[in-house]
């Protein structure tokens, strides 16, 4: 807990000092302290728009989390998928947000819903490609086991590929989720009414830079906290793992 | 946003309606809200829907597309959508009647005046008529145009300032990032477009399909217009109330910034009489003559004509005028009732 | 199995074997390293294809030269894990295997993960994974190999008791001669690389067989001549 | 080859069909032969920006390269520093780049350094988890063979930590490279005079979809491109791991 | 090594293990599976820190009993890891061991990766890979494990031949008690789990000593009766 809060603490300060000598226009970067006057005193509007960008994180997550093994697997099952779908997955992380956003509020139009799916697209990436390798990293002994044992498919996807794919699975997951904030955020400047990516761009317009770094500041805080979450659930999954043991 | 309202039985069918705004809710469309909060729509029968779009060039899309009844877009924009094929849509009111579009520079940028340009870097967000805007000015100013490095800074027009990185800025509006400047005493130098050598224009419009405009689409968007237009006059009597009714929107909006810029731009809110001494002027204008009997939201043909001769000649516009009209007043409060259509 | 062929690019692994298994019969397969017997095993299994000739076997469990146990499953779920794949629940397969735990020294280990279990328990483990698999074949590569003298020999006994019971075939890779003998029916010996039929020993003795017996002295040292290893 | 270019087939098809049928607005979803058109009508226009693009995108990659092994190898070798930059390494991705672009600009103007700082801060993420995740995941066995041999902390870095690393490095690096070009486009979004980014905001702003499309199609095949670029480069270079070899 | 104990939490591996080895012997552990052999090597090896007493050892290479060979370097490599590691250059390092590729049957496969080779070849380069290493001790936990009694026969001789020509310490653990008797200056017998020292067999043997001799059946036979394998 220690080194972090050091580092925290070091960063705040030299950040702080910079500010306070007038290095940069305040309007540029403001003050921590500012920024942390802003997390006070417009707690009751950044309090809400957490709460909303948290519920398009978390359901976004759950969806990639599902979409990006569902592909993964299917995936790996069927090779000619594979080489099929692969060039799809890597291109759809190529289409700019502008550039989809009219279509997907064209579908879906301005609930919640453009904003899972444009989380759930960004993170679903990492973890499909992840588990995918993860798929395939096999201890070719125990594979040679099961093939002798006349398993089916799916067999050996449950007792043999799958957990072999955990760890890379979970390396996966936490980009995910740490990737995911700002999906959220992406998704919120391509029209919504709430959550801290609208927060940040509507400050923004109105130069109130403080409370844009509050936001910003939030936003962090949930990205390391989630990716903090995974470690730890894989620490308690993954516990055979060279990773997570030594 | 329900106030205390007339009960329901007195209230009548509520007819859903979706506007599409050009951008976050925000000082421009204060009328609207005004409206909203003030329940003139829900009079008028409308269950109106105002909703903040994926980026400032979606409204149009999703106007085609059919996701919207109304849209609000710019007058450029408009026409560019015309000439890409889009000739069903058109326009049927102002909400701001003059450009907002401007040049801004702080004091460092050493820049008052569009003479002051010579040799200086320029923000812009990159949209192409904007650039086309710098070119008249400069050409305007008699200023040599490869004199000044045009730098494209997205989103960040006045941090490109601020970080001294550019000496002005075309882009922001002079009635939201300029009110907002000169509130916080950076003494901004704020040139309007139409007063360095741009062709006037409604910044921004109300735009909505022909094919929609059926006769109970039109009476629709008939009392939509009425009763913005309403909305309007009460925040001009009540610049407050239409921050209110914002804040209820959206809670980040700073109550004093939009109050300052809703103050600042309630003159272009409505439709004033040319200035015969403005150069940017139309030289004539299109009856009613008497200036008094403008309706809110009026556009002036003159003014889109002189515009859509500027674009075209700035290349901008590459198909041959269409027959439609870009723009019909005839849905506007009081218009359109007596003669069908006043612009042809 | 006829006339089998198989190389892995340049190397030669086997070349023409021809080997035939009765059922319930236990032949062991004896050879240099590297001569092909882990392949020969792979092809009975249906691992890997024949480049040339015919193979044809009963459904088989393999228990492999690196024991192949699932470093994320205990020691029990490894050994039980031939029986849910065969469709057992998960108590019923823990249940099962936990049987015979006690028996090969593993008692206290259940929930060990592979990883801390010591070389020759890791090759119990995965030894009675084989034979809980209730196959009609077994092949066996080097089952013995990390055990201990008297480990061995009451995993052996074992190996023999549960034939007894239940008769299986049983193709044992080994590199000890004296093993081959002491528990096949016949000795296959191969040739040094590519592998080829070298000699088939009949072992027409009795059981249980002592190590000390003349007869069991006397083939294995035939064996081991044939291998070519001086006296 | 073949699957992929069924389902392009499938895909662009479907798409003729809907918009020739009229079912979407050409503004908001131009069809593919109009999208194809402006590809070679728009020839000159797109070549030089997506020259620029890709310089970008090259440079961001290695940057995001080197930053990302170093760092992870870095994090690795020392747990404290692990321990005290991981959570301002995952805070990173959740800082919006328009919190960011300002400082950016306020830094380094506008020239392509700014892009290859973006695309790097984007990129070096999944490298970087994946990096230190692989360096842990090292055979136990390997591990008390170079222990004994009292190796230095650097030899075993070298001759067992970074080839075990390997393939997951490859999986970040196919991650990173297939998010590169959203990076730069990102970045060229938050300031910029040419590249796709760049030629999609103003084409965006003239509703020129179909030259919208055809730009993103640019991007969405860098990216792919990329990918099977860096898939390929692992094929030889991780050759003896099972997701290679199988 | 004197008074050690070592626990992995409820089980203890060693305890109360007095081990003194002078330099240039050769002594070979030998014990019941999961006694704690290979536990003794970590110690010995400084792997792992003992839980009581002391353990003093020079600067030792071990050969663990999984090869722990590196999947991504060539057959070549991996047996010049240890000179690389010593500083060599690669292409020296690469010539020392290639010197000894024939000898041990592994020619033709010093660009092979560890996969595609057979169980006894890859001990085969685990087990040059710790000779090379040069160090005063070698630790070898069951380096011919894997190998047919042939192979086994000239890995024993060639390891006889590098002792005789460059004296080092050996810490040889096996489950083989003929090969222990056959290489080792003395045998410690290790008890069942907890491992102690049971008893420590001298073998003033000439060498090369042979298989058949009548001394070392005899001594083997000792041996085995003091693990209490019945005859
Ligand atoms: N997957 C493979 N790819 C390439 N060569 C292989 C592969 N598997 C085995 N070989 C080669 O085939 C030959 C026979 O290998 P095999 O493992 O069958 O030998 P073995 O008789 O089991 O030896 P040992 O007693 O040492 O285990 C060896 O030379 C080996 O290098
Ligand atoms: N890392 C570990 N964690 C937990 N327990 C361990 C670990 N390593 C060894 N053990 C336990 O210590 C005991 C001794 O193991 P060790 O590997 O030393 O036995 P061994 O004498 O080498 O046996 P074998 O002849 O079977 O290789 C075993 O019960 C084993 O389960
Ligand atoms: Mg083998
Ligand atoms: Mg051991």
């Amino acid at each position: 807990m220690i080194p972090p809060l050091i580092v925290l603490a070091v960063l705040i300060g030299g950040w702080e000092l910079i500010c306070q000598a007038g290095w940069v226009d305040p309007l540029l970067l403001p003050a921590p302290s500012a920024v942390a006057t802003s997390l006070w005193e417009d707690r009751a509007i950044l309090g809400p728009d957490l709460a909303v960008t948290t519920q398009e994180v978390v359901f976004g997550l759950l969806a990639a989390l599902v979409l990006g093994i569902v592909l993964a697997v299917a995936m790996h099952l069927v090779p000619m998928l594979d080489r099929a779908l692969r060039p799809l997955v890597v291109g759809s992380q190529a289409v700019p947000i502008p550039v989809l956003a009219p279509l997907i509020v064209f579908a879906l139009g301005f609930g919640l819903a453009p904003k899972i799916v444009v989380v759930a697209l960004i993170c679903f990436f990492p973890v499909v490609v992840n588990v995918a390798d993860g798929l395939r990293d096999v201890d070719p002994d125990a594979r040679r086991v099961l093939n002798a044992l006349g398993t089916s498919r799916w067999q050996r996807l449950r007792f043999l590929e799958a957990p072999s794919a955990l760890p890379a699975g979970f390396t996966g997951l936490r980009i995910a989720a740490a990737v995911a904030v700002i999906g959220a955020v992406l998704a919120e400047t391509a029209g919504s009414t709430a959550g801290l990516g609208h927060l940040i761009i509507t400050a923004n317009a109105q130069l109130a830079s403080a409370r844009v770094f509050a936001a910003t500041a939030l936003l962090v805080f949930e990205a390391v906290a989630l990716y903090v979450l995974f470690s730890a659930l894989e620490r308690r999954v993954v516990s055979w793992s060279p990773r997570t043991v030594s | 946003g329900e106030k205390a309202e007339p009960t329901g039985s007195e209230l009548p069918r509520q007819e859903p309606f979706t506007v599409m705004l050009d951008y976050f809710p925000n000082a421009d469309h204060a009328g609207l809200y005004a409206a909203l909060d003030a329940g003139l729509y829900q009079r008028a029968g409308l269950d109106v829907k105002l909703q903040a779009p994926p980026d400032p060039s979606a409204p149009l899309k999703l106007l085609a597309a059919g996701k919207a009844d109304l849209a609000i877009s710019y007058t450029p924009e408009l026409l560019l959508a015309r000439d890409s094929g889009q000739e069903d849509i058109v326009s049927v009111g102002a909400l701001v009647q003059k450009p907002l579009t401007s040049l801004i520079a702080l004091p460092s940028g050493g820049v008052k005046t569009a003479k002051d340009l010579a040799g200086k870097n320029v923000a812009t967000s990159g949209i192409p008529y904007q650039s086309a805007y710098l070119k008249t000015i400069l050409a305007n100013a008699d200023v040599d145009p490869t004199s000044v490095k045009e730098i494209n800074v997205g989103f960040n027009l006045t941090q490109a300032m601020l970080s001294k990185k550019a000496d002005a800025s075309l882009g922001s509006f002079w009635n939201y990032e300029g009110v907002d400047l000169q509130r916080r005493d950076e003494d901004p130098t704020i040139l309007r477009m139409e007063d360095i050598g741009v062709p006037t224009y409604n910044e921004l419009i109300f735009v909505a399909r022909r094919q929609d405009l059926d006769e109970a689409g039109a009476a629709r968007l008939r009392r939509f217009l009425s009763a913005t237009a309403a909305g309007h006059r009460l925040l001009k009597q009540n610049p407050k109330a239409g921050v209110d009714a914002l804040l209820k929107a959206d809670k980040g909006l700073d109550a004093g910034l939009q109050e300052a810029a809703i103050k600042a731009t309630l003159p272009v809110f409505f439709p004033v009489p040319p200035d015969p001494e403005d150069r940017a002027a139309p030289t004539t204008i299109t009856p009613p003559a008497n200036v008094k009997d403008l309706p809110w939201g009026w556009q002036e043909p003159i003014v889109w004509a002189n515009y859509e001769r500027w674009m075209r000649s700035e290349n901008l516009l590459t198909r041959p005028p269409s027959e439609a009209s870009p723009l019909t007043n005839e849905f506007l409060p009081g218009e359109g009732l007596a003669e069908s259509s006043r612009d042809r | 199995m006829s006339g089998v062929r198989k190389a892995y690019g340049d190397v030669v692994a086997l070349d023409g074997v021809d080997l035939r298994v009765a059922a319930g019969e236990l032949v062991a397969v004896v050879g240099p390293s590297g001569c092909g017997k882990s392949t020969l095993l792979s092809l009975v299994c249906g691992l890997e294809p024949a480049d040339a000739g015919t193979v044809e076997a009963p459904a088989a469990a393999l228990m492999p030269q690196r024991d192949g146990l699932l470093p994320w499953l205990s020691a029990l779920d490894n050994a039980a894990l031939a029986l849910r794949v065969a469709g057992a629940s998960k108590a019923a397969a823990r249940e099962a295997a936990h049987a015979h735990f006690v028996r090969f020294g593993l008692e206290g280990f259940e929930k060990a993960r592979p990883a801390t279990l010591s070389g020759g328990m890791r090759q119990r483990v995965a030894f009675l994974r084989t034979l809980l698999a209730g196959r009609p074949l077994l092949c066996l590569d080097e089952p013995f190999g990390a055990l201990d003298a008297l480990t061995r020999t009451q995993a052996q006994t074992w190996l023999a008791e549960a034939l007894a019971r239940e008769p299986r075939t049983v193709l044992l890779v080994t590199h000890d001669v004296e093993e081959a003998v002491l528990l096949a029916d016949r000795v296959v010996l191969l040739s040094q690389r590519p592998g080829r039929v070298v000699s088939v020993l009949d072992v027409p003795l009795a059981r249980p067989r002592a190590r000390t017996e003349q007869a069991v002295v006397e083939l294995r040292e035939r064996a081991l001549a044939a291998l070519g290893v001086a006296e």
